[in-house]
């Protein structure tokens, strides 16, 4: 039997949209994981806190109102300091103000240290496929 | 547990203390002179007094749109209203920003400052904290429409107020059960209370302030009494600090029986509780029919229109006062000046073309699920009544605690969640998890036959699978949601 | 003036005689074989035959689009078509372009080469005298769904059918009194007797071929009891000549209780008149609501997308099986392949939302304007009888030059144009002027108040001037017509 | 008193279309013009022979089929040959099939020969008002 994997989820910042984070958590649990939900509002601190505490394995992160790029200044350098390096980061949502070009946005979250960056229309079923096999790549599983 | 609060007016002289204190939260609250601001107020003309605008669309026979106007940069927020203005927009509820919403004055500063620098949003609403009172002024002095401050807090409405809006819907069971985490609903009521107080204050002073109720939580698939409930607790506690003017918000969450009936309802029930407990003089100007369930993307332009469409549609037959529609960009993000344009022009053809005709309808079923959710609604509130010893705010506080008042997906950790909705074979919203609401027997068994209805006719059980699809389906050109959703 | 036409079923060897100088038009006229295309027509599968399709439809509750598709290259039309399917289409009408429509092969056949050497179109719709039997056959075979051509002539209806197109809509008094200039009603019935009794032939043989009526002229503003008394007319002509399912065509001309109480009567009526003739057996699968008035530019796309949304609503509420919705491009040109996609994908999201909802509704006014029409329609059906000494046809020719069958805005010079609509406070249409047509005098004053109420509300005489005003409402976004309007 | 200019309109080609034409006429008639109206389908050599006998001052043709392009092939030279250099030629509707980009309509119609080019939204009272002045321009008033 594989090891069950830790996953956090959560909106970061002040962001109160819960439905997705609610969603996204009730499908990892149905798939199997052991998923610690903190709900809204989550200061990136608090994740990177978490994390340390539960050994977790991926942080599955949501924004849904425009300013996690705000709120998630400096993250990648809070991970490195937290000594998370090895942690898989994911983050979806409406990742800006306004109608984006997804590419730019992509781009823009990869570079604050996310692994991979799904738009709202993010299919979760291929989202879990993606996590197992980005679990499996860094020999989690 | 005490419970500190209670359904009791704030005494003026603890209420101007508790004002000093909130105006020192920023520097603007200094631009904040009451009785300079109650003089503001009173010049304006008719067109800017949100009761006034309302009251005319409804003797006119018209519908009004809501559109939702929020971008950090003052001159972009000017160039955004004269915008909607254009658009035929008569009420422009100004959406605020994140962080101000909670009380980040520092933050919205920075994110300000780096909008007008880079040209680029980083905020997504207006910080009208930071704006303060004389720029706001400057917005609402633009153009010629009744402004309405969305999700203030209590300096943000007293800026707002000393600006010249002329609403103020900030209603604590939203608050409560939609933006708040850990927050309990005793400190929503204590917020309230003093944003309706400052109302009642400019009101008994002339300049009448309205305010929009919202209900608890827009959750989407969801039978609608809940909200109704709070809606008519929240009209109870706004009326007793002295607001006279109460517009409900309802959902349309896109069954036209359900969504008409209700909007006949809310009204009705309203006046008759306010009537109940003695608040005579109040008005309820309209009811703003408001279009709920996601919009997310995928959203293709014909979908996103059709969506608008509909929901401008049922509004207009149900001769709603305003109707709050979403623009094409809703699942996008925020959207642009363009977007607005564009949707309330589509909006408003249909409204138009539709209220010319004046139009009565009578539409099987309404008459059905308007009882059904009086009844629900009764017992709900019958119960908090009960649990507060005939005190509406304690009752609701302790309604909370025993699940009496309950709602799914809620970001509240205070709010139980052990009930659920589903879509019936029509599209109806349905209780598929009752958890502890007083719904009455007879009721119960009412959902239970149209879930049994729709498991027969699709050969499966309905579940949380199945409210998750139903969440899905309108912006998937459904009104019953199918497996494929993801 | 002798009256050569008769209502009498053209005979066997007559009709034989006919089609070789029919077939004998054009090369391709060799192609169809009528044994082998009833062979092949009983060889395709339900989902192509237009009456089955639209049985279906009904008792599924659905309402199907009708798009709009014909463009010249045999390539473009089976990427077109395909399109369509994909949007959710399931009856493809198939404009044939106005070269061929009036038989000028010639010049189709140049414009159609240069269409395929500089790959802009340049004909208006599809050449199918010049394609042909076989290649047509492609374009039926490339997807599922039942054709039906538009506006074929005699080879034109030929071909189609040999093809495995499964409807024939092609109405005598339509192409009289909207696409021809001089052309009498005599020669207009002749021919369609003729394409009627083609669909004939194969309906005996066990094809069933429909046939789609549509009045006399899509003229907008003005009263819809003519082109209903036409479509009666029609409908006797085709069952006549063997045609035995009959769909009617209705305009949406924007007021919803007056559109959805001809959607009522309409078939009502031609089950009346058909059964009354002997014509026992004659099937109406539906009806096809068509949103008729201009469409013109200026028309920003959230106008163009809420008045196709409208017509699907009011046809999905009135449960027409069918709706003939414009697309986004229909005031600049013949749509794109996009625009089509965008449109149907919009109008479908409101009727698949509609219809699920399985709505029953009553909107007042319905029965009043139902009631007014039904006896306008029968007295000029009366009048036509009366003329023609119980013939249909030769009584509509004599109609026709009394005046008891008018148009304004008709293209025929043999039509006299003596009469004009207007619409009134609420946007139904009311005759200004009667010209000669017989109807009754309390009717005649039902009208006349409805004038005179717009009258009073707007301080003016109704006139030409406001008729033309009232053409362009819909587009400019209002259903009244206003002063401002060009 | 000025002269009344006599103008001609109709739909060219196969085009059924009359609405337009029939409004368009009754403007110019209650603008004061001597209106000579032709109807629909009208061909281009009808338009000249009627334009010669009638001695008019302009055309205003009518085309929303789509096809007026393929109608009007040779017309400018049918004109010419006709002696109707002095003639004015407008033209309005729907002048191509599908969207167009109007300047290139505008483009392609005067190389045929026409003065001015409408689209269908034109105003007819600013059309009036053009006609005014070319006819003025041209003498003919
Ligand atoms: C419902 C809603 C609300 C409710 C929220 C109720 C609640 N507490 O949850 C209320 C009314 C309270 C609200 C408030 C606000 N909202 Co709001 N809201 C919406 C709405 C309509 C739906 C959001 C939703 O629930 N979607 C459904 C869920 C299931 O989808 P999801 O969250 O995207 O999640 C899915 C996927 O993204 C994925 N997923 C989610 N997280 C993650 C994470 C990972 C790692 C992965 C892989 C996948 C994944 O899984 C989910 C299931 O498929 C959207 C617009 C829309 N889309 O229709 C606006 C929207 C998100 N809101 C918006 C805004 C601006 C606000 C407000 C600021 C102002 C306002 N409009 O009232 C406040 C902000 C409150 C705050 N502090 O955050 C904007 C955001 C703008 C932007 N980014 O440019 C939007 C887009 C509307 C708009 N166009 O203006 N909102
Ligand atoms: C009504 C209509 C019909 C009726 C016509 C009834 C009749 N006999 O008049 C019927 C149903 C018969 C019909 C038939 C066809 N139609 Co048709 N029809 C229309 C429709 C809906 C309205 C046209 C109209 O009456 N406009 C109102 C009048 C007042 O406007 P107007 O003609 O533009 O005129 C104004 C101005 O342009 C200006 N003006 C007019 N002429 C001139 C001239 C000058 C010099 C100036 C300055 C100004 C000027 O003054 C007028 C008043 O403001 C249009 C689409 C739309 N716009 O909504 C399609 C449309 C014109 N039709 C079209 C087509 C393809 C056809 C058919 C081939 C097939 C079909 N769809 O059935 C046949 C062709 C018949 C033929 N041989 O011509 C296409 C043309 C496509 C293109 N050009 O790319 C259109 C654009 C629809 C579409 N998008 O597909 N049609």
């Amino acid at each position: 039997m594989k090891k069950q994997a830790t996953v956090i989820t959560g909106t970061v910042g002040m962001d109160a949209h819960v439905i997705g984070t609610k969603i996204l958590s009730r499908a990892l649990k149905d798939a199997g994981f052991n998923v610690v939900e903190l709900g809204i509002q989550v200061s990136p601190e608090e994740f990177t806190e978490v994390a340390k505490k539960t050994k977790a394995d991926a942080i599955l992160m949501t924004s849904l109102y425009g300013m996690a790029e705000l709120d998630l200044r400096g993250f990648k350098e809070k991970c490195k300091q937290a000594g998370l390096e090895d942690l898989i980061l994911y983050i979806g949502g409406v990742l800006g103000v306004g109608r984006q070009d997804f590419k730019e946005v992509e781009k823009r979250f990869k570079k604050l240290g996310f692994e991979r960056v799904y738009p709202p229309e993010a299919n979760l079923e291929s989202v879990i496929e993606d996590l197992w096999n980005d679990l499996r790549a860094k020999g989690k599983t | 547990m005490e419970i500190r609060v209670k359904q009791k007016r704030i005494d003026e002289e603890r209420f101007l203390e508790m004002r000093k204190e909130v105006l020192a939260q920023w520097p603007t609250g200094k631009e904040v002179d009451l009785e300079e601001a109650v003089a503001y107020q009173l010049s304006l003309p008719e067109s800017k007094n949100f009761m006034k605008v309302t009251e005319k669309a409804r003797q006119e026979g018209e519908t009004l749109i809501w559109p939702r106007a929020g971008t950090p940069v003052l001159e972009d927020e000017i160039a955004l209203v004269k915008t909607l203005v254009d658009a035929g927009i008569r009420h422009i509820p100004v959406t605020i920003d994140s962080y101000t919403r909670l009380l980040q004055f520092e933050k919205a500063q920075q994110a300000l400052e780096e909008s007008i620098k880079t040209g680029r949003p980083m905020l997504n609403g207006y910080p009208i904290v930071n704006h303060g009172v004389k720029k706001t002024r400057k917005v609402v002095e633009s153009v010629e429409a009744a402004f309405v401050p969305r999700g203030a807090g209590r300096l943000a409405m007293e800026i707002a107020l000393a600006s010249g809006m002329t609403a103020a819907g900030k209603s604590s069971l939203f608050e409560f059960g939609s933006y708040e985490k850990k927050t309990t609903l005793e400190e929503c009521f204590e917020h309230s209370q003093y944003t309706d107080r400052l109302a009642g204050y400019y009101t008994e002073r002339g300049a009448i302030i309205s305010t929009d109720i919202h209900g608890l939580v827009p959750s989407g698939v969801f039978p609608f009494s809940v909200n109704i409930a709070c809606i008519i607790i929240d009209s109870l506690v706004a009326a007793e600090q002295g607001v006279k003017s109460i517009m409900p918000q309802t959902h349309c969450l896109g069954h036209m029986a359900q969504d008409i009936a209700w909007m006949r309802l809310i009204p009705r029930l309203m006046r008759e509780y306010l009537e109940k407990f003695g608040y005579k003089d109040v008005v309820v100007p309209g009811i703003l029919a408001n279009q709920i369930p996601l919009f997310p993307v995928p959203q293709g332009m014909g979908g996103a229109f059709a969506y608008l469409n509909y929901t401008a549609m049922v509004a207009a037959l149900a001769e709603a006062e305003a109707v709050f529609v979403r623009t094409i960009d809703e699942g996008a993000g925020v959207a642009t000046r363009e977007s607005h344009a564009l949707s309330y022009e589509s909006a408003n053809w249909i409204l138009n073309v539709v209220r010319t005709q004046k139009i009565k309808c009578e539409i099987d079923g309404v008459e059905t699920e308007e009882k059904v959710t009086d009844v629900e609604v009764r017992a709900i509130l019958d119960k908090v009544l009960e649990l507060g010893d005939g005190d509406v705010v304690i009752g609701s506080i302790k309604g909370v605690e025993a699940g009496v008042i309950d709602s799914p997906f809620s970001p509240n950790i205070n709010i139980k969640d052990k009930v659920l909705g589903v879509k019936d074979v029509t599209g109806a919203c349905r209780y598929l998890e009752f958890g502890n609401l007083p719904i009455p027997d007879e009721i119960k068994e009412f959902h239970r036959e149209k879930i049994a209805e729709r498991e027969r006719a699709e050969g499966r059980k309905l579940d949380y699978q199945v409210a998750v699809e139903d969440l899905w389906a309108l912006s998937k050109g459904r009104i019953v949601g199918a497996p494929s959703a993801s």
